[in-house]
Formats: C-alpha cells, sequence, structure tokens
C-alpha cells in the first residue's frame, strides 16, 4: 500500500459513496451538494494521473459552472412543497439490474484484456501537459476543427439555452 | 503500485451509478446528474488511458477537453429546457412528461 | 464597308422595330412611330446606298453583289444562305424602299396621330371620331386617333422587313420566308380592325387563298431543292441545271420538270398576285385601313408575285427554242391577259373607290404577267417598277379622299358610305392636292401618252406582245387597255368632278401634310419612272434619255433579251386605248347627279350585274368549295364518319371493356385483393394496438428497453455466435 | 540559502529523519505543518485587517474609529471574536443543518485556499503548480458554492435573494476576470505565479495597466464590496445571505470577507506589481514578503478607498456594466496584446513596453469617448418626463375625464 493507494481508495470510496447519494438521496440541493463531492473526488483523480490542468478544470467547469447552475434550476423549479411519493420511478429495480448487470460486464470484459493490469509509467521528462495540450488543440495537425467545432457547440448551446427559456412577454 | 485497473472499475463503478440515476429518478434534473456521473466515468477513463497507455501522446487529454465542453453545452441546454418545461407543465418529474405516446 | 454587309443589314431596322415595338413601347404611340420611321428611313438609306453603288458599278449583272452564310448542314454540304443584288433586285428594292418610307410617312396622317382620343373608341374597331369643343363653346366631331396605333406599326414594321428579306434573298427559301411573312402580316393587317366580322372574313379569306398558292409554291421548292440540289439562284439558273431541269421527265406525259415547276412557281404567284382563279382575296382586302392597302395590296407584295416570276424567268422559259413560247409562258400569257380583262370588266361596275383600285391592281398584274408569257421579261419588271408608284399613289390618294370625306360624315352626322364614289363629286377645290397628285396617278394607270410612266411601260407591253407577234394577247391587253382608262377616268370625274353629291362630300377637307407629303413624291415618281425606259428609237424623244432600264434590267439575264425594233402600230394602239377610254370615261360620267344610277346600268343590262356581283366568283367559290367542305366536314366527317362509325366502334369497345372490369371487380378484386389488403392492413392495425402500449412516452422506460435489447443482443453475439 | 522559511524545513527534516521517520511521512508532516503555519499567519493577519478597515473607514468618515481598547484600539478585534465566540448559536426553523453549518467554513476555507499558490518569496510559495491562474479562478467558484449553500439552508426569502444576487454577479464578473487574468498569462506564458513573477521586468502594471484596472474592477465585484455590494444590500435585502447567522459562525463570514479582500490584493500585487520583486530581495529573500504585503495593502487600500467613496450601483446597471462593456472591453484588449505581442517577438524590451502601454492607453482613451457618448444620451433620457405614479382614482377620473 503506497501512499497513492491509500488516497485513490479514499476518494474512490467518498467519489462513489457520493454517486451513490447522488442518484439515491430525496433532496435534490442535497443531492447536487453530494454530487459537487463526487466532482471532487474525480478532480482527485485527475491529479493521481497528474492531469493537473484537468483538475482545475473540473473544479471550474464542474463545479463553478455546471453544479451551481443545477442548484440554480433546482431552485428555480422547486415546488412550494416536496412532491410526494419516491423519488425514484416504479422500473427502478430494472433500472438498478441494468446497472448492475453493465458493470458486472464491464470489469468482466476488462478483466479479460490483457492491458488490464498496466502499471504507471514515468511521465517524460520536461513533460509539460499543458503547453502539449494546448498546442494539440490549436494546431493544425492537431485538434483545432474539433476544438473549433466544440467553441461552436457551445456558442449554440448558450443562444438555444436563452432562446429555449427565454419568457415572451406575451 | 498503482494499475490501470483501478481507475477503470472506478470508472465503470461511476458510469453504472450514473446510469441508474438516469433510468431511475424521477425529476429531470436528477437525470441530468446522472448523466454528468457517466461523462465524468468516461472523462476519468480517457485521461487514465492517456496517463498509462500513451504518455507521450495527449489526444486522451485533447478529447477530455472535447467532452467537458459538450457536458457544459449539454447542462445548458437540458436545464434551459427544463425551466422552459416547469413554466409550461408546473413540473419536471421525468414520467409525468409523458404527452409523446399513442 | 463591303456593299454585301450593308446589303445584310437592310431588313434589320424593320425587324428591331418590330420587336422594341412590340416588347417596349406599345404604350407610347409618338415613341413607337418614331421607332418605325425611323427604321423605314434607315432601310430607305441603306437602299438607296445599294442601288447607286450597284449603278455605278457597271456590270452587276455578272457580279452581283452577294455574300452566303452556312446555315444548316444537308447531309455533307450546308445550306446557304444569303444576300444578292443584281439588276433586277435594285430595280425592286429602289421601288420598296421609296414606297415603303412614303406609306409609313403616310400612316402617321392616316391613323389620325395628334388627334384626341375617341369617344368610344375601342381596340379592333376603326376610330369613330371624338367630340372636341372650341372656344366659342361649339361641339365638333373630329376624327380620333387610332386606339391601336402602336400595333400598326409594329405589323407594318414587320411587313417591311418580310419585303427587304424577299427582295435581298440569294436564294428562294429565304424568299419563301419573306413570302410567308408578308402573308402573315397581310393577314393580320386585313384584319386589323378585328372586331368588324366582314374583316374577320376578309383576312381569313385572303389568307386562306394565297396559302393554296403558297403550297404549290412549296411543291416546286421541293421538287426544285430534289433536281437541284439547291435553291441558290447561281446555282438554279445555271446552265447546267437548267438543262438538267428540261431533260428530266415527269409524271406527266409531255411535261418536263421545268415546265412543272414553272408551273407550280407560278401558281404561288398566282396566288399571291391574286391572278383568277385565285383573285377573290385582294378587294375584299380592302377591309384594311388605306396604307395597308396602298403597301401590301400595291405596291409590295403583290408586286412579289410578278417578282417571283421575274426571278425564275430561266426556269420558265428553259427550252424556249427559236422564241417559241413554253407551256408554262403559255399558260401565264393565257391567264395573265385573261384576268388583266376579267378585272377591268368588274372594276367597271363597282363603286367602292378602293375596290375600283384593287381591280385594278389585279388587272395589272395580270398585265405583267401575260408579259412575261409571252418573254417581254425586261417590259414586265418596268410595268412593275412604274406600276408600283402609281398605283401605291391612287391608294394613298383614294385614302386621302375616304378621309376627307369621313371628315365630312363626322362634321354632318350623314349615315352615308365614305368610299362610295357616288357619295363624293367637286372634291377637286376640297382636296387640291389630292386632286392633282391623283389624276396624275390616274392618267399614268391609263397611260396618258409621253408623260406619265404608265405610258411607257405599258406601251413596252404591247409593242412586246405585237413584236412576238402574239395576237391575241396583243387584242386582249389592248382591250384591257381601254377599260382601264375608261374606269380611271370614270373614278377621277366620279369623286373630283362636277358637283358634291352629298353634304359630306361638300365638307370634306384637305388632309395634312403627313398625307400629302407622300402623295406629290409619289407623283413625281409616277411620271419621271417611265423616263428611263423609253425606247432608243421613239421617235423625237427616243435617245434624249438612253433606254436605262432595257440595258440596266436586261443584264440580269445571262443573255441579253435583244430591244425589239420601234413600230407604229401598238403605238398608235396604246395612244387609241388610252385617249379614247379616258375620253369616254369622262363623256359618260361628267354630270351625274345625287342618287342617280350608274349610266352603264342601262344600256348593259344583266352583263352590268354580273359585273356588279364580279361574275358570282365569290358565290361559284361558296357553292363548289365551301359548301362542299362545310358538308364534308359537318356531315361526312363528323355525323357519318366521326360519331356513327368511329364512336360506334369504340363505344362498343368500351361497353365490352366495361364489362370486363365489372367482373374483374366483382370476382377477382374486390374479394381477393381488397380482401388480402385489408387483412394486411387490419393486422397491423391490431399490432399497432396491442403493440402502442410499449410506447409509453417515458424517455427511461425506452431507454431502459433499449439497453435491454442491447445486452441481449451483445450476450447472445458473445456466447452464442462468436464462440462456436 | 538565507531563506528562512526553507531553513527551518531543512532543519526540521533532519531532526525528523533522525527520528526515524520514512521519506513520505515527513514529507507530509512538513506538508501538513506549512498548512498550519500559512493559514495561521493569515487569520492573524486577518485579524489585524479587521482593526485596519475600522479604523480606516472612521478617517474615511471622518471619524476617530475604535480607540478604547489597547493603544490606537489595536486590541479592538479580539475583543470582537470574544463577543462573536460567547454569543448565542441560533440556527432559524427549517434549515438544512449540515449545509448550514458547512457553508461558512467553505466561505473562509475557499480563502484559506486561494494563499496557496500566491508566491512569498523566490523560495516560499504553498505550492508551485503549473495552473496556479485557473486554481484561482477554481477555488473563487467554490467560494460561490459556499454562499449559496448559505443562502439556501437559511430557509430565508432575503438570505436567498442575497444567494441569487452573489451568484450571479460573481459568475457574470468571472467572465472579464478571467480574460484580464489570461493577458499576464499571455504575456508570461505561463500559468504559474513564480513564472509570472520572475517574467515581471517592468511590472505588469506599467505594461498592461487596463487589464490591471479590469482586474481591479471585476475582483471588486466578486469580493462583494461596495459599489457591488448588492449581495447583501443593507437597505434592500438586510444583510443579504448571512442574515440568519450568529456568533462565531457569522465571524467566519465576516473574517472570510476581509480576507479575501487582501488576498485579491496580493493576487493583483503578484500579478501586476510585481509580486515579491523588489530590491535586495535577492541577497535578502525575506524582503520577498515585506515588498508583497505592502504591495498587497497597497492595493487593499484602493480597495478600500473605493469602497466608502462610492454608492451603491443597482442589479441591472452592474450586470449592464459588466455584460455591455467590461466584456468587450477585455476581450478586445486581449486580441490586441495578443496581436502586438505576436508582433513584437524580436523587439527591444523599451519598445516593446511602450507600445504596450501606448496600445492601452489608446484604448483607454477610446473607451472614454464612448462612455462619454453613452453618458450624454443617458442624461438626456433621465432629463425626459416621465409617467409619474399617480393614485388609481385619479387615474380613472383623469381617463373618464379625457372621454
Amino acid at each position: 500500500m503506497t501512499v497513492m493507494q491509500v488516497i485513490f481508495l479514499v476518494t474512490a470510496v467518498v467519489s462513489l459513496g457520493g454517486a451513490v447519494m447522488v442518484v439515491t438521496v430525496r433532496n435534490l440541493i442535497h443531492a447536487s451538494l453530494w454530487l459537487i463531492l463526487t466532482l471532487f473526488g474525480v478532480a482527485v483523480m485527475y491529479g493521481l494521473l497528474s492531469a493537473t490542468f484537468f483538475t482545475v478544470i473540473q473544479v471550474v467547469i464542474y463545479i463553478g459552472a455546471i453544479a451551481i447552475l443545477m442548484i440554480f434550476a433546482i431552485m428555480l423549479t422547486r415546488r412550494v412543497k416536496q412532491e410526494p411519493g419516491s423519488s425514484v420511478n416504479n422500473n427502478w429495480w430494472l433500472a438498478g439490474l441494468m446497472a448492475l448487470v453493465l458493470f458486472t460486464a464491464l470489469v468482466w470484459m476488462l478483466s479479460t484484456w490483457p492491458g488490464f493490469q498496466t502499471t504507471l509509467p514515468e511521465l517524460p521528462q520536461d513533460f509539460d501537459s499543458i503547453k502539449v495540450l494546448g498546442t494539440a488543440l490549436v494546431s493544425p495537425e492537431g485538434y483545432v476543427i474539433p476544438f473549433e467545432i466544440a467553441s461552436f457547440l457551445l456558442l449554440a448551446a448558450l443562444i438555444g439555452a436563452v432562446a429555449v427559456a427565454w419568457e415572451r412577454k406575451s | 503500485m498503482i494499475s490501470l485497473s483501478y481507475f477503470l472499475v472506478f470508472a465503470a463503478a461511476l458510469f453504472c451509478i450514473g446510469l441508474y440515476g438516469v433510468l431511475a429518478r424521477k425529476n429531470a434534473i436528477a437525470i441530468l446528474m446522472g448523466i454528468e456521473l457517466m461523462l465524468n466515468g468516461v472523462v476519468i477513463n480517457l485521461i487514465a488511458f492517456w496517463r498509462f497507455r500513451s504518455p507521450e501522446m495527449i489526444t486522451g487529454q485533447a478529447f477530455g477537453v472535447i467532452v467537458f465542453a459538450v457536458a457544459a453545452a449539454e447542462v445548458a441546454v437540458g436545464l434551459a429546457l427544463f425551466i422552459a418545461i416547469f413554466r409550461r407543465r408546473n413540473t419536471i418529474a421525468a414520467d409525468e412528461i409523458d404527452l409523446l405516446k399513442w | 464597308m463591303e456593299p454585301s454587309t450593308l446589303v445584310w443589314l437592310l431588313p434589320v431596322p424593320p425587324l428591331l422595330a418590330f420587336f422594341l415595338i412590340v416588347f417596349f413601347t406599345n404604350r407610347s404611340k409618338t415613341v413607337s412611330h418614331i421607332l418605325g420611321i425611323t427604321a423605314a428611313l434607315l432601310s430607305f438609306v441603306g437602299s438607296m446606298v445599294i442601288v447607286t453603288l450597284a449603278i455605278r458599278s457597271g456590270h452587276l449583272g455578272e457580279e452581283p453583289f452577294s455574300s452566303v452564310l452556312n446555315w444548316f448542314p444537308t447531309g455533307d454540304t450546308w445550306f446557304q444562305i444569303g444576300v444578292w443584288v443584281d439588276p433586277l433586285t435594285v430595280a425592286t428594292l429602289f421601288f420598296v424602299a421609296i414606297t415603303i418610307l412614303m406609306i409609313f410617312i403616310y400612316s402617321v396622317g392616316y391613323q389620325n396621330f395628334g388627334q384626341p382620343k375617341g369617344d368610344h373608341d375601342q381596340p379592333g374597331l376603326p376610330p369613330h371620331g371624338a367630340t372636341v369643343v372650341d372656344e366659342h363653346g361649339h361641339k365638333h366631331k373630329v376624327p380620333s386617333i387610332e386606339p391601336m396605333y402602336s400595333r400598326f406599326f409594329a405589323f407594318i414594321s414587320l411587313f417591311a422587313f418580310g419585303m427587304y428579306v424577299l427582295v435581298v434573298s440569294n436564294n428562294l427559301l429565304t424568299l419563301f420566308v419573306g413570302w410567308e411573312i408578308m402573308g402573315l402580316c397581310s393577314y393580320l393587317l386585313i384584319g386589323f380592325w378585328y372586331a368588324k366580322p366582314s374583316a374577320r372574313a376578309a383576312a381569313i379569306k385572303a389568307f386562306l387563298t394565297t396559302r393554296i398558292g403558297d403550297v404549290v409554291m412549296l411543291l416546286g421548292l421541293a421538287y426544285l431543292y430534289y433536281l437541284a440540289g439547291s435553291l441558290s439562284y447561281d446555282v438554279i439558273f445555271s446552265e447546267e441545271t437548267l438543262h438538267l431541269l428540261t431533260s428530266t421527265g415527269t409524271p406527266f406525259v409531255g411535261i418536263s420538270a421545268a415546265v412543272l415547276i414553272g408551273l407550280f412557281l407560278f401558281f404561288g404567284t398566282v396566288g399571291k398576285s391574286a391572278q383568277w382563279p385565285l383573285h377573290v382575296w385582294l378587294p375584299d382586302a380592302m377591309e384594311g385601313p388605306t396604307p395597308v392597302s396602298a403597301m401590301i395590296h400595291a405596291a409590295t407584295m403583290v408586286s412579289a408575285g410578278v417578282y417571283l416570276v421575274i426571278r425564275v424567268f430561266p426556269i420558265i422559259s428553259a427550252g424556249m427554242q427559236h422564241g417559241e413560247p413554253t407551256l408554262t409562258m403559255n399558260v401565264m400569257a393565257f391567264i395573265g391577259a385573261f384576268t388583266g380583262l376579267f378585272a377591268a370588266t368588274i372594276a367597271l361596275a363597282q363603286n367602292d373607290i378602293k375596290r375600283v383600285l384593287a381591280y385594278s391592281t389585279i388587272s395589272q398584274l395580270g398585265y405583267m404577267i401575260a408579259a412575261i408569257g409571252i418573254g417581254a421579261y425586261v417590259a414586265a419588271a418596268f410595268h412593275l417598277f412604274t406600276h408600283a408608284f402609281f398605283k401605291a399613289l391612287l391608294f394613298l390618294g383614294s385614302g386621302s379622299v375616304i378621309h376627307g370625306v369621313e371628315h365630312g360624315v363626322l362634321h354632318t352626322g350623314e349615315d352615308i358610305d365614305p368610299q362610295d364614289m357616288f357619295n363624293m363629286g367637286g372634291l377637286r377645290k376640297k382636296m387640291p392636292f389630292t386632286f392633282w397628285t391623283f389624276l396624275i396617278g390616274g392618267l399614268a394607270l391609263s397611260g396618258f401618252p409621253f408623260i406619265t410612266a404608265g405610258f411607257w411601260s405599258k406601251d413596252e407591253i404591247l409593242a412586246d406582245a405585237f413584236a412576238h407577234a402574239n395576237w391575241p394577247v396583243l387584242i386582249v391587253l389592248a382591250f384591257a387597255a381601254l377599260l382601264t382608262a375608261f374606269y380611271t377616268m370614270r373614278q377621277i370625274t366620279l369623286t373630283f368632278l362636277g358637283k358634291s353629291r352629298t353634304e359630306s362630300a361638300e365638307h370634306a377637307v384637305e388632309s395634312k401634310w403627313t398625307m400629302t407629303l407622300p402623295l406629290v413624291l409619289l407623283a413625281i415618281f409616277a411620271i419621271i419612272a417611265g423616263w428611263p425606259g423609253i425606247p432608243g428609237d421613239f421617235p423625237l424623244i427616243g435617245g434624249f434619255i438612253p433606254n436605262f432600264v432595257h440595258e440596266f434590267v436586261g443584264e440580269t439575264l445571262s443573255e441579253h433579251p435583244e430591244a425589239i425594233r420601234f413600230s407604229w402600230i401598238p403605238l398608235l394602239i396604246s395612244l387609241g386605248v388610252s385617249l379614247g377610254g379616258l375620253a369616254l370615261g369622262w363623256w359618260v360620267y361628267r354630270d351625274i347627279p345625287a342618287g342617280a344610277p350608274d349610266p352603264l346600268e342601262k344600256p348593259l343590262g344583266p352583263v352590268y350585274k354580273l359585273l356588279k356581283n364580279k361574275y358570282y366568283f365569290d358565290e361559284l367559290y361558296g357553292y363548289i368549295f365551301v359548301r362542299p367542305s362545310l358538308w364534308l366536314s359537318e356531315t361526312f366527317t363528323y355525323l357519318w364518319l366521326d360519331r356513327t362509325i368511329i364512336d360506334g366502334f369504340l363505344h362498343f369497345v368500351s361497353r365490352i371493356t366495361f364489362s370486363l372490369g365489372g367482373v374483374f371487380r366483382n370476382y377477382i378484386d374486390k374479394p381477393v385483393i381488397n380482401g388480402f389488403g385489408d387483412f394486411v392492413g387490419e393486422s397491423v392495425k391490431r399490432i399497432g394496438r396491442s403493440g402502442r402500449y410499449i410506447q409509453t412516452g417515458r424517455v427511461q422506460q425506452y431507454m431502459i428497453m433499449a439497453l435491454i435489447i442491447a445486452f441481449g443482443t451483445l450476450f447472445s453475439y458473445l456466447f452464442f455466435i462468436s464462440q462456436p | 540559502m538565507s531563506d528562512p522559511v526553507n531553513s527551518i524545513a531543512d532543519w526540521l527534516r533532519m531532526i525528523l529523519s533522525s527520528w526515524g521517520l520514512s521519506e513520505g511521512m515527513i514529507t507530509l508532516i512538513l506538508a501538513v505543518l506549512g498548512v498550519v503555519v500559512l493559514a495561521t499567519f493569515v487569520l492573524i493577519v486577518d485579524i489585524l485587517l479587521v482593526w485596519i478597515e475600522r479604523k480606516m473607514v472612521a478617517r474615511f468618515q471622518d471619524r476617530i474609529g475604535p480607540n478604547r481598547v489597547g493603544p490606537f484600539g489595536i486590541i479592538q478585534p479580539i475583543a470582537d471574536v470574544i463577543k462573536l465566540l460567547i454569543k448565542e448559536d441560533i440556527m432559524p426553523m427549517g434549515a438544512d443543518k449540515f449545509i448550514f453549518n458547512l457553508s461558512p467554513i467553505i466561505a473562509l476555507a475557499t480563502v484559506l485556499l486561494l494563499w496557496a499558490v500566491v508566491p512569498f518569496a523566490p523560495t516560499v510559495i504553498g505550492a508551485d503548480i503549473n495552473v496556479a491562474v485557473l486554481y484561482v479562478v477554481a477555488i473563487g467558484s467554490i467560494g460561490t458554492l459556499g454562499i449559496i449553500m448559505a443562502g439556501w439552508a437559511s430557509n430565508n426569502k432575503y438570505a436567498l435573494l442575497g444567494a441569487f444576487r452573489t451568484v450571479a454577479q460573481m459568475i457574470a464578473y468571472e467572465v472579464p476576470m478571467i480574460i484580464a487574468l489570461l493577458i499576464p498569462v499571455l504575456l508570461a506564458r505561463s500559468m504559474g505565479m513564480q513564472t509570472i513573477v520572475a517574467a515581471q521586468s517592468p511590472w505588469y502594471i506599467f505594461v498592461i495597466p487596463l487589464a490591471a484596472v479590469i482586474l481591479f474592477i471585476s475582483s471588486i465585484a466578486e469580493l462583494g464590496r461596495t459599489p457591488f455590494d448588492i449581495s447583501e444590500a443593507e437597505s434592500e435585502i438586510v444583510a443579504g445571505f448571512h442574515i440568519e447567522y450568529t456568533g462565531m459562525k457569522f465571524g467566519l463570514f465576516y473574517a472570510g470577507e476581509l480576507l479575501h479582500a487582501l488576498t485579491v490584493s496580493a493576487l493583483i500585487a503578484t500579478l501586476f506589481l510585481g509580486g515579491w520583486r523588489g530590491p535586495f530581495v535577492d541577497q535578502v529573500p525575506i524582503l520577498g514578503p515585506v515588498y508583497l504585503f505592502i504591495k498587497a495593502f497597497l492595493v487593499y487600500y484602493l480597495i478600500m478607498w473605493v469602497r466608502y467613496s462610492f454608492p451603491r450601483v443597482r442589479i441591472d446597471q452592474m450586470l449592464g456594466f459588466n455584460w455591455k462593456f467590461l466584456t468587450p472591453l477585455a476581450l478586445f484588449l486581449l486580441i490586441v496584446v495578443a496581436i502586438l505581442d505576436k508582433a513584437m517577438t524580436d523587439v527591444n524590451t523599451v519598445w516593446y513596453v511602450l507600445v504596450m502601454l501606448g496600445a492601452n492607453l489608446l484604448i483607454v482613451w477610446g473607451t472614454m469617448l464612448i462612455l462619454r457618448r453613452y453618458a450624454r444620451t443617458e442624461r438626456v433620457r433621465i432629463a425626459e418626463e416621465r409617467p409619474v405614479a399617480v393614485p388609481p382614482e385619479t387615474e380613472m377620473k383623469e381617463l373618464v375625464g379625457q372621454e
């Protein structure tokens, strides 16, 4: 058990526990807070994978934007009283079964893959992943077209969201 | 020593929990949260494969960035839709929004 | 610029004017007539340049201005079209250009440009006149402007295009194209006042009648093309071709191809130039506006028929040996002479000023045809040349008269026919310009000796007939000339001399300058046009001016016709008939009171009635052609063939089909096919009804279903298919 | 190596290794120790800040300020803390207990977390990560989370309203702030704080002053200080998101707010004023923190100056100012700087600075022109007659009378 393993296990348990709470807890605000916890855990995972950029970006985008947006939406769509009845639909057992089956299948399939137990390789010397990533995203030999398309997608989503949620004064 | 399997199993678990949330939760925003969990699982996979299999190439991270952008767009539009639906129908329970049927 | 290039351009301005007026400027009368007249003027100037160049060139007969273009491929070769200016073309171009320009100018006045809009004029009817109030508060009725003024100019521009095309063509096909364009314009312009039933009928009559001639002419062209392989003048008039034509036999015994083609082409002329028996359309064509009558039906289009036969004279005369006329020429001589006399007799008994001129035209064209028939090729061309001027002058003069009388009719409000000569009289003082010009034209028509153009051309024809010793033709033509002089003087006397027989004639006024100017110009030509053709050996004045016509026009043929020698007999005959006819005409009609019948009615008795009714030719054709074809179409074809036999057969077939269809429907379609279709539809409906419960509208259930199916497929693939 | 912090760390490391601890454990212990020391130091400064703030506002408002407890009332914050600690801890009915308690901790913790990337000296920094600037932004967004949690958990309309306002404001002003942050990053070619500091010769305030101004303004908005303090506008929503908090929980918010101001000042000082750079800092590294704090307090003074000089803006004005003015300006500046920087790769530093400065001043001049025109039309618009509210009866009467 190295330090890294300890950190990983703690983080994984916290994240997965948080994730389970996200999908089970009735109060949506609590669910979103649990979600934030899980997202933090994922951010730590990125850190363990030495993707510092993703660690920070995870916090900025998921916690700073998406989660807060969700909390906003929850507050905007909250009824005066919490809706009665179950927070899950009638097919929840089937859904759980599906998730379990999928998980089992995935783990089983992965375990049959020879690369499953690959150990952590050393990063190359002087490897600045941010610089490489930045260059790759904007270089014509790299991913400039997907990057630009993504930016267009974001713009479209921005305009679309405004158009959809716009309250028309009749 | 930590190995790729740790992250893959973690990502799979996160993905499946998210899937359960998507399939089982009534509230549409909760479904959206499930989707976010699934996306996070995917991105962990991408980053883990980058780190363990080909750290000298940046492809995994580039994909991750794109997924982040898609996730942000999806949440923006999704929440806007829910707010619009809520305004009209006064509910965002997914099993009450079922007009599109026989 | 090469002369031939200029020749190419001659027909273009009128065509442009036509399209511009039709598509763009038809709202503006002023712009339209400016366009039309400018186009005519441009073509006129071009023509005059060509004429000057041609006369200067000296030996145009050997080297005509010509150029060719490839039009469409015919097997290995091209069908070539082009322009061709030889002496005949030059002569024709000269009078065509002048008369067209004069008539364009004249039309401005005739169609009342500058007058107010009519009170209840409408398109398709002649203008009824407009009421104006002068400064004293008196109301006057004055002529009103033609409602379809622009359209008129468009049509005559198109007509001018057709005429120019015809004249400058170097082959019979484009000549035929121009010919047909003129036929179309003739139809459109005769029916210009299409709301008048008589105008409509006249238009249709003219179109159909000329069409008969045209079809036969087309047959001739086709046959000629079949034999000669070309329609270009230089090819078909060459020695080899003519030899080929005369040596080729036809299904008709004793007739060579040259004769047959000549007859066919001549029949086209019969239609176009209104020769007997297809003469019936021309008098009716006077329903059109007078400028149209002058241009189409006197000066240019009907002349085109004569132009054609002069043009194809080598074919007509092919095989002529030792001065013996060919069969074609004999036929032409007969028809021409007969028409000349026949039309002249009818003209005696007509009261309508324009109809008299129409029959006169037929008669004079007959003269030319007869002249060609006796081989007097140059004389025919000469008469064609002079006739165009004075006949156009006469028509325009008659239009001016009608216009003046119409003015009087509008003024007095009388209900009389402004074209009836018995309603006129004494117009000499009222309309001096018209009178004097009309008098010149009339004298030219009658062949008044020495000074008028008509004398020289007519004299030449008679001299030719005398020289060829063709006595029947000579006698008939001489008699026709006598009658011509007589009815011309009758017309002049009734119209201009004596006292006015009606109020309207009393109030007639002289026409505007736009109408009188062309009259004056044409009158000058009606006199001087004869001078270039004075025979060289004519006593006293002969040789004073060289016999230009004979020298120049004669050049057209490869072998010059030799000039005939002067003889006193034909001169005396022509002097006698013209002066005698004129004197007789004046004597008979010198003093006709208002309302009196024609003095000829009594002495001629039933003959007068026959003449008055034009030998009942219209009725005859009605019985022979119109009623049988009506019977054929209405009774035979429609009732018997179509209704009884064809319809009966069709009904029989349809009834069988119907009952067969009923059997199929009741025993096959309904139970079997429909049953199957219904079964399928019903099954789908039931399946759908029971299956629709799957579609709950809940997204999550769909997703679960999709996942179940996906997993199921995946597992079955992994466990049962991929692992044997 | 006359750097005391590192010397102490080496000394401790030696001692601990002599005790037989493993290398990893020593690193862990030292890290925890570092965090504790840093946090404590910062919180102590925070206590001092309360006194500075109160003293300063008093001077601005022509008062004396705290002067009873200790010399110049310097012990006053201690007394305040004691008061807050012994106050009754009230939990509103229907509040979400866990979140209610968690949010003040988050509020203060996020501010403390920011200090992890502030470089005190060439060798003294919490964590010299290569995404430090992004880290600042990320932590800022967590701060937003704390506020919205507080507002929601309080089960109070005013609290929730205040939270909403805060979040709207923070998310909005994050945009120009990030863009303004990108400009020094662009010039330094790095997001690491140490690299940026090292790259600042001369200080970026002289190269890209406009970016500093934009960052300054948007930081004030992030802080929620006057003139952007609509999240706790007393006259409108009493106290905003922390209306239900009492005792030390309120104290944490209060401390967090004050400390946040100093933190932001320190960041601005780091990014634009050269951070620890100053005379003799190479010879005496301990001068680094001194210089940094001098600069940070300078900026802090400016923030206070603004706070006590300007009135509060309306929320629509605030958002309009952001979206219609600050964001476009920042974007434009970013593009201009990027193009100029690319164009002047081989240019002498003096010229480079002069051109950059000139471009910035030019943009400022143009902006001023536009603003002046806008202000003119706005004055005209405001001067126009506007409908005056009248009692319903008179309105009806007027309407009837008109008919």
